[in-house]
Parts: structure tokens; sequence; C-alpha cells
């Protein structure tokens, strides 16, 4: 029996149309997965089926009941809880405070505090996640924030859940926690939607699935068994996509980038290490493995405490990014939201901001070049948007990533590219987009930094890896000795002496 | 013991009363006190300063009030510190209007002034033989403050009985009480009244005065066209006076700061220290400047 | 010398540093420790403490209010006049507080309900209000008619001022609501994110409009309270106070981006606006140079507080 | 149809809006529409216009400056002082300008180097400058000796005074720099979110320190031609000016929340502010009635903008 349906689903915003008479229905227990390039709408529907936006057009209907939603607290009492694409967490308040707003416990307005951290502990506990419920958010990083959104979802008595990309900033550790909430929650009946671009995840976790296509409903499948890998692939970007990785041996020249004894207030044992003119060099490791905080010192985005970082054998000055850009240096931030849109801005402004001071002399813009440049990486990496000078604001989330990616690879005279999370939230017809500018770019003689939660991308691309655990380098694993069992290993914190690599 | 008196003021940016203050002081050096020297813009400054001047030993206080209608509340604080209290320029009032006698003042009437100020512009109207027909006046106005009323007021009531056709009075309300809000408002209705050949301006002070002179100057009516008559004559006044050509700007009305600084101050000593009960009532009076005689106006009036 | 550090750099540290200013102004300063200063001192602080109450909670939801001076002057004329026409006392004061929290409530509207940048309308608000009073006044005092009206200022319990009263009250009233009710986290997670609060449930366009009503009537209170003790009601009283007010509060932590807010730090902004005030007086500090020593005060109060919080490493 | 609405609804709807309501009052408003009074017009405005050039850029880069008036009464009383002092105009505009250039300069050390709260620094230094400026003249006004001076404001170039020219001249640098060079866009950049620009390799600290020091130099400007205009230095001018300057660029759609302004639109807010003082003067409205109708339409300039925004379906 269909417990949830949509029907004619449409929903238009200024110049695009982002979901066009979508319908589809999900049974009593189900995993139904939701796929489609970026700016297909996925995030657009959940948005909808969570009361945020009303449809221009169309019904759902949970258990035969038709939904009319004034507000999220409308769809809340119905039951239906999103765990949004972008984290949606006031970092003021404690994790407690989070996961209980909108509905503190409360007697005549007043909150029971120990109650509200106490359920909440225990609860933290039961489900494995593992945060203080009394730290403030702002205090977290990123991935432990996105653990805390999902324990929002698991708390609640939901009967049905979407999630909109909830392991884009998880590693796989943490991911299979969630899974197995998830694996724990279908028992009890809940239907969960389930919003991701990775394919290994929807095979493990979906029963069913439905792909979108510019808005519009491009396949149902209510077997996912029935399908594979390629079908989809095809479904979602109308083309085939042989081999996402393709990687292929470079020659590699000196050592570019040297990075000597590197610490700051957050990574206290000192990091060394070296990238050679070609490499690309990977870095693995859990949430907080202190990865993006390396790559923030590395930058000087946040202040050093010591240790030297030349390129070329010149050395770059602490604690000033512009100073890094003169270097040489690049750093794309993990944190697309807080630390790589420009909120208000045109997509071209977002892409020139960096790069257009080769082409502004006298530091007067040149609105031609800029326009140009923008409309190359608009359809290099096929950003989904009716103009250039729509405000990033508006676009989807895999597509600002997008967005964020094009300022730093138009950069000119680039010699160290570091790339945080360079994937995160984005299609696979992109990706593989994406790692052949990073191949290009390798040939060209930049080294690259990468880093990656995502173990099959750090694997695929990476001429080397390098696994951080707890703030430490934990091994360096060249390409030939890629090994998924080990390199989960050392990542674990909890594992015996390290010699095991 | 020692002599501490407050003399609290309502504006004291205002040169008037950085004269009072000085002259204040001035008579505390002769006889030997203290003058402590608080301002206060509005009615719960007031509060605060007496309040201050008590927890810090003073005997009594001098105050020109921000509000006349503040008098019960003036009175029952000084009370309640065991302050002696008087007032100078603004008298105060009880809830019904009616001035509190039993407070000793010192001070001018506001419509006084203003009539000395109507009675100048009327006397040089007809020096230099305009018909008052022909003549626009600006009532550069600033109605929220009571006393800028009363100025005004005074003014018209003696130019109306001279004679001065009442239509022929404009009202330009100045935003603030500085001299570009008066420029600004002054000249749109130069602009409304474009056909008018003969102006005369007055206003709260100075500064509003002058901002209707600069505005006749900036749409190009000769200074031989303009009468503006000010109240205060300070720096101000002055500076306009030594230019070198005459300007529209034909006169102020000083008051004597020294009288309403130095005596006040004096008889509020002889009052603590004699236990000599000042006057209920001193009035004293403006007097005209131009801009030859300004000079003496001021010697004798005790100011420089 | 470590856990001194740790004192001074807490999240209590502007309580300290004031505590320590406090006490060396005690013994510096000829007649400031004395119970009549005490008491002086805190009235002439009751109208920015009482209004800084609420406004803390507007800032804290990211929002600004620019028409508490006005709405203080308004409602304490009301008070008055209905006083003097009715001839009661209690329907004054009912009057005074509903114009308050009806100004407020119109503020509210306007800015959640039609998004209007809460600046320009409540910079619109401060003017049509207080020409509102300015009307009803024809620009003039209005006095009390019944002496009885003073005694809410004048009346004293346990020696101390009934005003003085209402203040530690509302103090301790709103510190509670900010950090024990749904209210008070309810504006703080509006401040802190607006989004994301939404998203969660919270009725962000009501939540705003409340606690601009709860302002204006706050403002109401402030406008009685400073009516009696000024013996009438002033359609001028409280101009600027807007600006005091917000500095109290972001002298005291609260952030002007939204999300964070203490009591126990607006109540250190106001008494350092306060003290500054009368140590200048009792020192007998020169007018013009007032003004200098006021803003170097702010600086200075701001700035050792950034030290600290900055020692505490704080990201953005 | 359908096209007005675009137009109306459109990036320039509030320049359409305003054009719309300037027909209406030129035609219904007697002696508005006249050469005379458009000159008026316009140098009524030509402190606050020249002000809200850089202002502009200093809310655009989400930062905020309450000491603009002061600054402009200070440089101007500067400009004065120092003429009469060297017998040399030029060298008296010159310090004025340094001077405002300078306090400027302080502000932006103190806020962006020392991370300290924009709102309370220029609430210090709008204190401290004005204490200055009374000090240095014993709050008096000082004349201008050589009457040279008085031609900069009452000179005339194509019958249009200097003051206009020089406001104009203003706008359109503003307006280019604003739109067509790295630091117009690294302004906004800044605005839109600093943390993001820090890490595009903007230098945030630097960028801010400028915009401070640039807006103190404009003031300097603004205040040379005031003092010219009413012919003195008057350490108490220009006082409020910081609000009257804020909101004639949020009325022209600059953003408190940066990253969003444009020069046409701040033109339009500027002259809106102009406009109603000249009509609500033209018509001879009350004093005590132009603060609401001075209100009113405030909220209804806004009002109008954001039913147009809102209509065209901005996110956030
Ligand atoms: N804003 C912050 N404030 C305080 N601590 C933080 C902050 N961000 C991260 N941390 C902490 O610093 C440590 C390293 O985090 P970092 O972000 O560098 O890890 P990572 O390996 O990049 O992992 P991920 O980015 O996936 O969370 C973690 O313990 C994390 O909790
Ligand atoms: N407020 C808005 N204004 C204009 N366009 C919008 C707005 N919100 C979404 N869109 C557009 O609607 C389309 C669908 O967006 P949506 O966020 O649903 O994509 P998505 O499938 O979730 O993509 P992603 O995988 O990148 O998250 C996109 O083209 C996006 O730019
Ligand atoms: O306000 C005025 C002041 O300006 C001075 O003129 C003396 O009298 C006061 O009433
Ligand atoms: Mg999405
Ligand atoms: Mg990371």
């Amino acid at each position: 029996m269909a417990f949830l349906e949509f029907s004619n689903i449409s929903k238009g915003y200024p110049g695009v149309q982002a979901l066009a008479n979508v319908s589809f229905t999900v049974e009593k227990g189900a995993v139904h997965g939701l796929m489609g390039e970026n700016g297909a709408g996925k995030s657009t529907l959940i948005r909808v089926l969570s009361g945020d936006q009303a449809a221009d057009a169309g019904n759902i209907l949970v258990d035969g009941k038709e939904q009319k939603y004034a507000s999220v607290r409308d769809a809340f009492h119905a039951g239906v809880i999103v765990i949004h694409q972008e984290l949606q967490l006031v970092p003021e308040l404690t994790v407690a405070e989070n996961l209980w707003l909108g509905r503190f416990p409360a007697k005549g307005g007043v909150i029971h505090s120990k109650a509200l951290i106490e359920t909440v502990r225990s609860k933290l506990e039961e489900i494995g996640i593992d945060v203080d419920s009394s730290a403030k958010v702002a205090s977290l990083s990123i991935g432990a924030r996105q653990m805390v959104e999902i324990a929002k979802a698991v708390m609640l008595d939901a009967r049905v859940i979407a999630l909109d990309e909830p392991t884009s900033s998880l590693s796989s550790r943490e991911s299979e926690i969630l899974f197995s909430l998830i694996d724990r929650l279908k028992a009890q009946g809940t239907v969960i939607l389930y919003v991701s671009h990775r394919l290994d995840e929807i095979f493990r976790l979906c029963d069913s699935l439905t792909v979108l296509r510019d808005g519009k409903l491009a396949a149902h499948h209510p077997q996912i068994a029935e399908t594979t890998r390629e079908q989809i692939i095809s479904e979602m970007v109308g083309r085939e996509i042989s081999n996402v990785w393709g990687w292929r041996e470079r020659p590699l020249g000196d050592v570019r980038l040297e990075v000597k004894g590197l610490s700051g207030p957050r990574l206290r044992h000192p990091i060394s290490f070296s990238v050679r003119q070609g490499e690309i060099l990977g870095f693995f490791g859990l949430i907080g493995a202190g990865r993006s905080d390396m790559a923030r010192l590395l930058y000087g985005a946040d202040a050093r405490h010591q240790g030297q970082v030349t390129i070329d054998g010149v050395a770059v000055s602490p604690n000033n990014p512009k100073a890094a850009i003169n270097a040489g240096m690049v750093l794309c931030p993990e944190d697309r939201k807080f630390d790589g849109i420009i909120q208000g801005r045109s997509i071209e402004e977002n892409i020139a901001i960096s790069s257009r001071r080769h082409f502004s002399p006298f530091g007067i813009l040149s609105p031609r070049r800029e326009a140009a440049l923008a409309d190359r990486f608009i359809a290099k990496l096929r950003v989904r948007t009716p103009s250039r000078k729509q405000d990033i604001i508006n676009l989807s989330g895999g597509n600002q990533q997008k967005v964020i990616l094009g300022r730093w690879l138009s950069e000119q005279g680039i010699k160290v590219l570091v790339i945080d999370e360079p994937t995160r939230g984005i299609d696979v017809g992109a990706k593989s987009e994406i790692y052949e500018i990073l191949y290009e770019l390798a040939a060209g003689g930049m080294a690259i930094v990468v880093i990656s939660s995502e173990l099959p991308e750090v694997m695929g691309i990476s001429d080397r890896i390098m696994v951080m655990c707890q703030g430490r380098v934990a091994a360096n694993v060249a390409r030939q000795d890629f090994d998924e069992r080990n390199i989960l290993t050392a990542a674990l914190p909890d594992k015996n002496a390290a010699g095991t690599l | 013991a020692d002599v501490k008196i407050g003399f609290i003021v309502k504006q004291p940016e205002e040169p008037w009363f950085q004269d009072e203050w000085k002259f204040a002081d001035q008579a505390a050096k002769e006889k030997g006190f203290t003058v402590v020297k608080i301002g206060a813009e509005d009615g719960e400054k007031v509060q605060s300063a007496i309040d201050n001047l008590g927890a810090q030993g003073a005997q009594g206080f001098i105050i020109c009030t921000p509000d006349v209608k503040l008098g019960p509340g003036i009175v029952a604080k000084a009370e309640a510190n065991q302050l002696k209290l008087m007032t100078v320029d603004d008298r105060l009032v009880s809830a019904d209007g009616k001035p509190l006698e039993d407070v000793p003042h010192m001070g001018i009437s506001a419509t006084k002034i203003g009539e000395t100020v109507g009675q100048a512009i009327v006397d040089e109207i007809k020096k230099r033989g305009w018909d008052m027909k022909n003549v626009g006046a600006v009532r550069v106005s600033y109605d929220q403050l009571p006393t800028a009323v009363d100025r005004v007021e005074g003014a018209m009531s003696v130019l109306k009985s001279a004679g001065f056709p009442v239509e022929n009075i404009y009202d330009a309300p100045q935003a603030k009480t500085d001299t570009e809000a008066a420029l600004n408002a002054a000249t749109t209705v130069l602009n409304k009244h474009a056909d008018v050949k003969y102006w005369v301006a007055f206003g709260l002070n100075d500064e509003a005065v002058l901002g209707a002179v600069r505005a006749s100057e900036s749409v190009g009516i000769p200074a031989a066209n303009v009468i503006g008559v000010g109240i205060g004559g300070a720096e101000s006044a002055i500076n306009e006076f030594k230019k070198p050509a005459p300007t529209g700007f034909f006169g102020t009305v000083i008051i004597s700061p020294k009288r309403h600084g130095y005596e006040t101050a004096l008889n509020m000593y002889d009052w603590i220290a004699n236990d000599k009960e000042p006057a209920k009532l001193t009035l004293t009076s403006g007097s005209l400047a131009l801009r030859d005689d300004y000079e003496k106006v001021r010697k004798d009036l005790g100011i420089e | 010398m470590n856990s001194l550090k740790k004192i001074l750099l807490g999240e209590q540290g502007l309580v300290v540093i004031f505590a320590a200013a406090f006490v060396i102004v005690s013994l510096f300063v000829p007649n400031f420790l004395t119970e009549r200063n005490m008491l002086g001192l805190l009235q002439s602080v009751v109208t920015i403490g009482i209004v800084a109450c609420t406004m803390m909670f507007c800032l804290a939801s990211r929002d600004f209010d620019l028409s508490v001076g006005s709405i203080v002057a308004f409602s304490g004329m009301i008070a008055v006049m209905v006083s003097n026409a009715t001839g009661s006392i209690p329907v004054g004061l009912l009057a005074a507080l509903l114009c308050g929290a009806v100004v407020g409530f119109v503020n509210g509207i306007v800015i959640a309900r039609f998004r209007i940048n809460a600046l320009i309308t409540t910079l619109a608000t401060m003017q049509i209000v207080r020409g509102l009073a300015l009307i009803a006044s024809d620009g003039r005092a209005v006095g009390i008619n019944d002496p009885d009206f003073y005694q809410l200022a004048l009346s004293r319990f346990l020696t101390v001022p009934t005003p003085i009263w209402i203040m530690l009250i509302l103090f301790i009233l709103f510190g509670f609501v900010l950090n024990r009710t749904v209210f008070g986290k309810n504006t703080l997670a509006i401040g802190g994110n607006p989004e994301a609060s939404r998203l969660a449930g919270v009725n962000v366009v009501n939540m705003r409009v409340w606690i601009f009503a709860l302002q204006g009537l706050v403002c109401g209170i402030a406008g009685i309270l400073l009516a009696s003790r000024i013996t009438s009601g002033q359609p001028n009283a409280a101009t600027g106070l807007e600006l005091s007010v917000i500095s109290a509060c972001v002298l005291g932590g609260v952030s002007l981006a939204g999300g964070r807010a203490a009591m126990s730090g607006v109540i250190v902004g106001v008494l350092i606006m306060g003290i500054a005030e009368n140590v200048m007086n009792l020192l007998n500090i020169q007018a013009f140079y007032q003004y200098v020593v006021r803003g170097l005060i702010l600086l200075i109060a701001v700035l050792l507080d950034n030290l600290r919080s900055s020692a505490a490493g704080r990201r953005g």
C-alpha cells in the first residue's frame, strides 16, 4: 500500500522550473532513494514535503490523506520530519537545545533544563552519536554538526523522514552509524526519503528509487534490484559514464610544496609532508581527524603556532590568505556556506572574485572577461542556472559547490591547490569533469592536496594518501599499496599500536 | 564649611551657557567657593544632577531648566536633598502653568526678548522706507521648544500691531536648531515667494536668523533688502558683524550672561554663607546690538 | 596566575572587570560610595535599565529598535493626560501601558509581517510617535494634577525608591525569561539562525511581533516612572535614549548580529553608562571634556571585553 | 500591463516609483518645479548626498558609521580655524580633509584591526570628535576671515552652485567605483560574506580601514562645503546627520546586512529625504505634523520597495 504519494507536484522560481508534474509513491516501511543531477529538484521536492515551501500545483498524500501544510509546524504535527541539505542549526545554542528547538519540554513556558540535557544525552548514547549534549554547536566540526542534525530526525516519532544528502559531510564510520539508524527506523515502519549522490549508499539502503531530471520525473523504480548503476547514471545525466575516477599515470617533478612541523591551536602535533610537481596527495581521515585544520593552517586561514610552509623553496608567510595566493597557493574550503559562497552576489562575481586581479588593470574591471570566465566554468562544470547574473544563494547546494570550485579552478599561475572535500554534494556527472580538471592541472605541474572523507574518491584519484587520525599523521600510503581495509584501520582512533602499516 | 554650589544648565553646548558658567566661576574665585557645572538636557538628567549634587555635599544650586513644567519635581528633589534652589533664565511653573513664585528667579521673559526683536525690525523697516505690503517675513520656527515659540510670538505681536500684514509672514520650520537646518527651511520659503523683494527674518536665536540670511544670499537677494534680527549676541553674531561688508543680519538682541551667571552665583553664595535670601524675582532686559555698536553694547553689559 | 586569567577571560569576564573598576572608583572618587550617591546613581539609570531589558531581546533576535525614546515620552504624556482627564491614576497608567504596547505591536507587525527593515521602521515610528506626543501636548509639558502620581517615584520600600525596585524586578524577570523559558531560547535561536528556527517550527514572525510589543509595554513602564519622577509629561523627554540603551546592551556583550545575550552583561553595561556620568559630575569634569571621556570609556570597555573574548579564542 | 509590472518590479523599480512620485509632486505642489526651488532642493541635500556616497560603501561592507556628523562639524571647524590662522584657504582645506581622513582611519583601525564593534566605536568617536570640536572652539562658532572662503559655496558654474557640482561628481565617481572596480566589488563581497572574502584573498582588514578613511575624507569635503555655506565653523553643526544618511542609503536599497548597494538607489534615497522636507515646507505643513509625515514617507517608501522585491521573489 502506498503510504506516501506525490501527485503532480510543480514548483517554479523566477527563470527556473524546479519541479514539473512530479508524481510517484512510496510504500510503508520503505527507504526510497531520490537521485538526480545538481539542480534536478530534489531539495525542492523535500522542501515542499516539509511545508517550508508551497508547491504551485499538486498534492501530497500521507497514508491516503491529503496534506495541507501552512507551515513547517503543520508538517511536523503530521509526523513529517525533514533534515535539510544545508545544516539548520543555531550555533549559539547547545546541542540539546538545538535538538529540542521548536518543541522545548516546558511547563508554563519554563524549560526543564535538566530533563532537556539528560534525555538528549541518553538518546545520543543510545543511538551511538558521540557528541556532548551541553556543548555549543558553534564549537563542533561540520561532521559533528551533521550528526546532530541526524539525531534530530531520529529523536522524534516520525511517520515520514526525509534526509537530504545526510552523508555529504560524514566519513564512512559515521555513515555506518546513520545506516544502522535507518535500518532501525525502517523496521518501525517509518517511510524514509533518501537523497544522495553516492550510488553505493543508494544500493546499500534503498528499496525503491526515483530519478529526477530537470525538474521532471526521469524514472521510477519500485524495486531497486531491478536496475543497475549504469542505468541510473544514464537516467540522471542522459549519457554513459564508464569510469568516474579516470586516474592515469603522470610524471612527477621536484618537490613543490614542503610542510615542516606545522601546528596550530587545534592541531597540536606538528605535521610534515611534501608534495611534488604533478602529484595529487590525498588526505583521508574520520570526522575531526584534523585534516581541515591542517589545510587552513597551510593556507594561513588560521594562525599557526609553529612550522614552515615553502613553495618551490620560498617560504609562505603565515596567517594571511592573500599572501598565500600571491605565493601561488589556493584553498578551496570545506564549508561552502560559511567560507565559500558570497551571498547576495552573482555567480559571475563569485567566480571572478580572486582571479579578476589578473585582468583588471589599475583595479578597473573588465565585465566582458568576467562574463567569459563565468560562462566557461558554468558550461564546464554543468552549473544549472538561468543566468550567470543569478544570485548564488538561489542555486542548489551542488551548484553552489560547483561555482566555488570554479572560483579556484579559474585561478592562474597557481602552483599548489589545496582542496577540501571537493565533490561534497556534487552529482556523478560533474564529478568526473572535476577530476579531469584536477588531472589536467597536475599534468601542468601543479601540486594538489585533496582532502576527502569519501574513501573511494581518495583512493580513486590520489597518487598517494596520507591518513590522519586525532590530529596526527597515522599513515602515508603510495598508490600501489592502496588497500581499503588498511587505510580505514589507520584512520580509526582505537586501533592497536601503530605499525600495522 | 566650604561652600559648594551647583549650576545646572539645559544646553551646555550653547555659548550662552558657557558664558553663564564662566561668570559663575568668576564669582566663585572672588568669594572662594566652588561651582559644580552640570549639563542636563532633559528632566531625567536634571533629577540625577540634583541627586549628584546632594551626594557631593553641595548646599544649593542654580538651574536653567530644560522645561519650565519640571518645576514641582525640581522643587521636591531640591528639598529631598536639602539644597537651596534658584532659577536663572527660565522660570519654573506649576502643573497649571503658574510661576512658582517661592523660587528666587533671575531672568528675562522670552516674550519680552521677542518683542525687542520685533521692535527692532519694525523700526528698521520704517527707516528704510519699505512699504510693509511688499515685505515678506521669514519666521524660522522650532515649535517643539516652548521658549522658541514664546520668542517668535513676541516678535510677531509687535510686527502685527505695527501694521505688518499677517499673510506676509511665512513659517520656515527648522528640523534641528542649527544654521544649516534654518538655511534649508528658509531657502524653500524664499523660493516659494520669489516675487517678494524685501525680507525680514526672526527666530529662536542668532543661528536661526543666520540661516535665513544665508538663504537670502544663496538665492541672490541683496543684503540691503534683508533685515534679520537674532537673539544671543555671541560669536555667531559677532562674526557676522566683523565681515567686511554688511550682510542681511541687521542686529541681535543681547542679553547679559554676566548678570545671569555672576549675580546668581553670588546671590546663592550669600544665601548659603550669610543666610541672605535673594530677591524673589529679578528681571534683566535685552539690548539691541547692531553692526556699529555691538562692541559698546557688550561692554555696557559687562561682557568681555 | 592562570586561574586569575581564567576568571578574567571567562564568561563573566566583563562582570569581573567591572567589579574591579567599581572598587577603584570607590576608593578614589570622593562621595562616590555613599548610600545617597548609590541610590541616586541607580535612579539615574532606571529608564535605561528598564528599556535595556527588552532591547536585549530585540537585539538578540537580530532586530533593532530606535523608537524606544519616543515611546517612553509618548506613554509618559499619555499617563499624565489620561490621569488628568479621567481623574484616575490607574486608568492613566493602563492607558500608557496600552499605548506603549500598541506602538510596539505596530512596529512588530510592520517589521515581521511586512518584512520592512527594522532600522527604517523604527526610525519612522520614532518620528511619528514623537510627532503625536508633540501634537497632543502642543509641544509643551503637561503638568500632573493629582500629586499622588508623584508617589510612584517618591515612595520607598526599605529606604530604596520604588523605581529602583521595579528595575531590579524587571532585571530578574527578564533574566529568567531569557535563560529559562521557551520564549528566551526561541529569541536567541531566531537571532542565531532565523532560517533554522523557522524550519524547526518556531513561529518567527509571531515571536518578533511579541518581542516588539513587549518592548513597547516596557517602554510604557519606563515612561510612567519617568513622568512621575519629573512630575510632568514631556513630549521632548528621552530623546537619544535609543543609542544609550543599545550601547548599554552592546557593552554588555549582546551581539548586534543576534543570538548572544546575557542579563548580567546588560546590567553591567547599564551600570557602566550610569557610573561614567555620575563620576564625571562628581569630579566636576567640564562639559566638553565629558564628551571625550564618555567616548573613551565606551571604547575602553569594549576593548577590554574584546581582549577577553578574543583570548578565549572563539571563531567567527 | 505585464511589461509595466516588469519595469516597476525590476532592479530599477525604486527609481521608477520615485520618478512617478516626482511627476505627481511637480504637478500638484505649486512652486515645486521651478529652477530656483530645484537648485535650493539640491543644495539642501548636499551634505547628506556627499556623505551617503561613502556610507554606502560602509554599509555594503557590513559596517556602520555613526561618527559622520561629528566629523563633518569637526573638519568644517578645522577648515575655518586653520584658514584663519595661516591666512591660506588651501592650507585650511587640506588640513580639514586630512583631519577627516585621520578620524576615519582611526575608526577603521579600531574596528577592523582591533575588531571592536563598529556601532560602539563610531558612537565613541562621534562623542570624542564632537567634544574636540567643542573644546577647540570653546563651543562657539568660528567666523571666517577671508571672504573668498564663501565662494566655495556661492560660486556657480552654468548657473548651478559649485557644491551641487561636487555632489554630482562624487555620485558619478563612487557609482563607478562601486560597480566597475575591484575595490567596489570587494566591498560588496566583504558585506556578503567576510570570511569567504578573506579566504578568497581579499585583505578584509585593509579594505575596511580604507573604507572608513575614505568616509572620513568625504566627510571632510562635506564639512568644508557646509562651513562655506553657513560662513562659519560651527561645533554644533550636522548633529543627527548619521541617521539621515543611513536612512537615505537604506531607502535606496543598501542592505544593512551587507552585500547589496547601488548608487542610483542611494541618490533616490537622498532625493526622497530632500523632497519630503522641501514639499512639506512648500505646503506649509505644521512642524509637529512634519514629524508624522516624515515618518510615514519613510515607511511608504520602503514598503513600496519591499512589495517590489518580494514580488521579484528573492530568497532570504
Ligand atoms: N569551529 C571550531 N571550533 C572548535 N573546534 C573545532 C572547530 N572546528 C573543528 N573543531 C575541532 O577540531 C578538530 C579537527 O577538526 P577538522 O575539521 O580539522 O577535522 P577534519 O579531519 O577535517 O574532519 P571534518 O572536517 O570532516 O570534521 C575536531 O576535534 C573538531 O571538533
Ligand atoms: N529560491 C530560489 N530562487 C531561484 N531558483 C531556485 C530557488 N531555489 C531553488 N532554485 C532552483 O531550483 C532548481 C532545483 O533546485 P534544488 O535545490 O531542488 O536542486 P537539487 O536537486 O537539490 O540539487 P543539488 O543536488 O545540487 O542539491 C535549481 O535550478 C535551483 O537553482
Ligand atoms: O534657551 C535660552 C538660551 O538660549 C539663552 O538665550 C537664555 O535663555 C534661555 O531660555
Ligand atoms: Mg539539493
Ligand atoms: Mg574537514
